[in-house]
């Protein structure tokens, strides 16, 4: 691990140990939300325990609305997020990503007993709901060059997911993950709409400066290590009894 | 530190623009049934109309002391399982339902208050000639009133302009759910936010300036 | 015709009218005298039925109500029945002097706005504000208001008109218009009851005088038979200290 | 088809419950700043208080021009830009003054209008037996105003509640941010949305209560 | 002692005074009588500063204000000197009939509270209202309300009294009550300017006695003077009018 004291992050308060503090809406079940203590809780937060624990740093949680995130990151108030970031070329743009740590898919879910609609393919025609902060709609329409599909942004995920139970609109497409959790927690009748039609990878944003990159360069030394003795697919294991941490 | 992407700033505006109509009909239409319904609320909670007077109470409290979202699920998503037939209502029609609903609420307290706040002599001189107390209502004491409510009519409507943002629960995406969707993909929340506010305040100042010219000509009696 | 039987009106504690028993023909004119607080308008107001009575029955030409069971169409016919002047004039602030006048005459007469603003101008010659028809009452003298709140309930002609001091506000020439127009009402068989604490101009108009005190109707008579002889202590009392002066 | 699950909305009612003091605290000590701003503004505007007039305007119309979150942004995100010093205020501090400098402006409108509702005689009146026009204002115009700016100023009272909820872009979390926290895990947001309304509603009809005996009370002198 | 020179005012095109040129001795009682609409209450406000003069020259005792440059504090010590008895009465709505009286006193005059409410008891003793300590004008009779409003400007007690019609809804009982408490005010010193209508009460009353028409002062002399031998023709033809009766 990391031994030096040496990280000095930003937002960094307490004395001695050097910290990290790091943002996450913790409405994001199973990737962030409250336990049944009150406590912060979930895939997410347990990989940073362990990021924090190679690299011998406090990491500090910061809870807060999801768009207000980004505001804190700018602002220095945090130092990164925790919350499933999908890395893309216009986000590149903006911060500096660490490794991916997560690997998923764009899934589409669809009505129970819902044979149609398998692929993007099906979806000609047809509506389809995508979740705000997703990059879905760019995922559809790059593929629609037609413009035949009906795509509904939604603020809400659980809100779309109501709507294709009560057949306002046809499908639905989201992380294979949070579709698969979805499903069976919502309690909806859903069911998943063919295999996964991308693949998506995940990180950690920082704002893009000299000093973030030092300490971008640790967290993806620790993850490195993480992954080679084995916790990350452990931290998997627990949440989503499969990998998602590798392609 | 931000720094504001001015370019941004400017090149999201015409993809806000397309979402202007959504967000003005939205709030138009909304305020229109709202006066309506605060309007017959404010009555029947001066006046104490029996049976009524409970049930607009009861309304008022609901639509005023539980927040707009719930009201919306409740509309969009609760009904149709009451009422099948409420699955075919669209989320545009669900969320002006339910804005005009809420904005009622609101509304009928300021012109309840506005109403009271009318002198008694004014109805009991109406209905010493003869009208009826609604002709007595609608010609003498309501123009009285409103000249009164209007500040607070502006008010629950700037409000409501904004809350049609909420709309967006329901999949209606308007202008500032469309700043959302730009910035989803950005993440430039800051300056979609800008943007957004910039255009809210100048429909808002287009508002306002029409109000203070309602306000004039209503003043013109007491100056 | 006017009829009023066993009237009582209370607000809380405070007995205002007590077991009061009217009669008053057609085309009669009624001044009521008496001093401040004796009930004189809350007697006005209940016979408009702008105060409910506690108990006791009015009756107005074909309309008769009962306190102990009043329909909202028996108040509202009353009323079509009568025209007030109020003590403070009550003037519509929303609306012109003209449209003040004109507005019951639209609304409730069904007239034509063109033939109620005829009508309109007439009065408001004779009243001398024609050149004010388009002011708003916040602009009007005091004088002024009285004359507009007076022309308003002339307009309607009804057949029966409440007049709360309806010179308080006037100067004496004014008053002597008025009077004419008062006069005037008469001939169209228009009943007319007047509260006023102008003597003279009591003595003047009246067919027949009440004197009211505390609630109550004291004495009741020809203006000779009051003001020159009149059988009451109370009365006495109240014109003694009047025409003392 | 949604089941509501009773047992959980029962289950985290003590949870909520935990942050309640946080919406409350919040609500009150702005709504408390606000009528103060607002009374000012309202004062300036109604009376016209030469420079001081156009600068009220502008402050009413961006606070209630712009959405509220992006005045929260600014405040937090923007200010510290400005004054270094402003980068201390921590994310409650900012919320409550974000609200009240927002509650101020629309507060400021009610109280404009029910300033304007008291016939002028009053304060001639006032004047006429020497007072000053400040003590006119507070001791004959604005116990009669406030009688008519009261159903106005609860309807604020019951916005603000609700409003509270978007300090959570900051970081403050609230009942309602506790909801939304608690539910990820269940994905029962229906229910905790209930549950949050069920708590607002509670909140609203205490006020309500007490607002109702407020009015009585002001009422006497006119019953 | 009240002068004033050369006050013009005017509402719009309406020319309501012209040219008023005025001087009231101490201790004098004044009377201002004239047709509705000839400026009666705007002089009187203007004397009080409730409207603001287009041009002239305002001096109460020791304070002058020239309407070309007015300051607050000017205002406000000119109001110090005087109180006024509205037209329209104009009672504190949200105060009680004691607190209407008392609330300046306290305010204004920093005088103790129990004090205050002394010289309220008294003064509505006086008007024959001490029943009605308690209620709200809202809730008075119209000759109620008047006499409150004389009670209030009276404890005031200032060197100067603006009565504006204070006899209207009064019966002729209290009209000469209230004169009683006009002739104590001249005793105290009190110098009045009193708009009024009735001729009666103002031949009874008056040290001096104004005729105004259309916003000028037409003729100015004794009670005596103008109403037995009035020298103008405009003047003649209102008393004519008046005395006729
Ligand atoms: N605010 C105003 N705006 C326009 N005109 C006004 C205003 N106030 C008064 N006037 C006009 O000024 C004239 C004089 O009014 P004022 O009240 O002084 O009359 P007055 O002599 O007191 O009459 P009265 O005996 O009827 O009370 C009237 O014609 C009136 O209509
Ligand atoms: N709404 C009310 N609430 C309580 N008391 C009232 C109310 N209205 C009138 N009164 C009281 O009833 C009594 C009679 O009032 P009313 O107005 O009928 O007197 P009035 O004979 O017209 O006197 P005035 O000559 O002074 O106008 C008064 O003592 C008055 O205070
Ligand atoms: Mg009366
Ligand atoms: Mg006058």
């Amino acid at each position: 691990g990391l031994k030096e004291p040496e990280v000095k992050t930003s937002a960094s308060k307490k004395e001695g140990k050097p910290s990290i503090v790091v943002g996450t809406s913790g409405g994001y079940h199973p990737f962030t939300y409250l336990n049944n203590e009150g406590e912060l809780d979930g895939f997410e937060i347990d990989v940073w325990k362990e990021i924090g624990k190679k690299m011998d740093i406090e990491v500090e949680f910061k809870t807060a609305e999801f768009s207000g995130l980004f505001g804190m990151l700018d602002s220095g108030k945090i130092d990164t997020i925790a919350n499933q970031i999908t890395i893309t070329e216009e986000r590149k743009n903006k911060y500096e990503f660490a490794s991916p740590y997560v690997y998923s898919g764009a899934q589409l879910i669809v009505k129970e007993g819902n044979e149609e609609i398998k692929s993007l393919e099906d979806l000609m025609g047809k509506k389809v709901g995508v979740s705000l902060g997703s990059n879905y709609e760019s995922l559809i329409r790059e593929y629609d060059k037609s413009n035949e599909i009906n795509i509904i942004t939604y603020e809400d995920f659980i809100g779309s997911l109501q709507d294709v139970a009560i057949g306002r609109i046809d499908a639905v497409m989201n992380d294979k993950l949070a579709a698969a959790i979805n499903i069976k927690k919502s309690g909806l009748k859903l069911q998943l709409g063919g295999d996964s039609v991308s693949t998506l990878e995940n990180s950690f944003p920082f704002v893009n400066n000299a000093k973030n990159k030092a300490i971008i360069e640790k967290i993806n030394k620790a993850l490195e290590e993480m992954a080679k003795d084995n916790t990350l697919n452990e931290i998997s294991q627990k949440w989503f009894g499969v990998d998602v941490t590798s392609k | 530190m931000i720094n504001l992407d001015f370019q941004f700033i400017i090149e999201i505006f015409p993809k806000l623009l397309s979402s202007v109509h959504i967000t003005l009909s939205l709030t138009l239409i909304s305020m229109f049934i709202g006066i309506f319904v605060g309007t017959m609320l404010g009555i029947i909670r001066v006046y104490k109309i029996k049976a009524l007077d409970k049930l607009a109470s009861i309304y008022i409290s609901f639509f005023r002391g539980t927040p707009l979202i719930v009201q919306l699920f409740i509309l969009y998503y609760g009904m149709p399982q009451i009422i099948p037939k409420f699955a075919e209502v669209s989320a545009y029609m669900a969320a002006f339902i339910g804005l005009s609903l809420n904005s009622g609420a609101y509304m009928a307290e300021i012109i309840r208050s506005s109403i009271n706040a009318i002198d008694k002599g004014q109805m009991e001189a109406a209905l010493s000639v003869g009208m009826t107390k609604w002709q007595a209502m609608r010609r003498i004491i309501f123009p009285q009133a409103f000249r009164i409510a209007v500040p607070g009519l502006g008010n629950t409507f700037v409000s409501l302009l904004k809350e049609t943002s909420l709309a967006f629960v329901l999949g209606v995406s308007e202008v500032l759910a469309k700043g959302k969707m730009i910035s989803a993909a950005t993440y430039k929340f800051f300056e979609t936010y800008l943007a957004v506010a910039i255009i809210y305040w100048i429909i808002t100042l287009t508002f306002t300036y029409i109000q203070s010219k309602i306000e004039k000509r209503l003043n013109t009696a007491y100056s | 015709m006017i009829e009023i039987k066993g009237l009582y009106k209370s607000f809380g504690d405070l007995e205002v009218l007590k077991d009061i028993d009217l009669q008053v023909k057609k085309g009669e004119i009624l001044v009521i005298i008496g001093p401040s607080g004796s009930g004189k308008s809350t007697l006005l107001r209940c016979l408009n039925y702008l105060e409910k009575p506690n108990s006791g029955i009015i009756r107005v030409n074909n309309t008769k109500i009962d306190s102990k069971n009043v329909k909202n169409e028996e108040i509202y016919s009353l009323r079509k029945e009568s025209a007030m002047v109020f003590q403070n004039y009550n003037l519509f602030n929303n609306k012109t002097v003209m449209e003040n006048i004109t507005e019951a005459l639209v609304v409730v007469r069904k007239m034509e706005k063109s033939k109620a603003i005829k009508i309109g101008e007439e009065l408001l010659k004779k009243v001398g504000l024609i050149e004010k028809r388009d002011s708003y009452p916040n602009s009007l003298s005091g004088g002024q208001k009285q004359r507009v709140a007076i022309a308003r309930a002339m307009a309607l002609k009804p057949s029966v008109i409440l007049f709360d001091e309806p010179t308080s506000a006037l100067d004496p020439e004014l008053v002597g218009e008025v009077l004419e127009v008062m006069r005037d009402l008469t001939k169209l068989d228009i009943t007319s009851i007047i509260v006023t604490h102008e003597m003279e101009f009591a003595k003047d108009v009246a067919d027949r005088v009440i004197f009211m005190d505390n609630g109550k109707i004291v004495e009741m008579g020809s203006p000779n038979e009051i003001f020159s002889n009149p059988s009451n202590e109370r009365t006495k009392e109240f014109l003694r200290k009047v025409i003392g002066k």
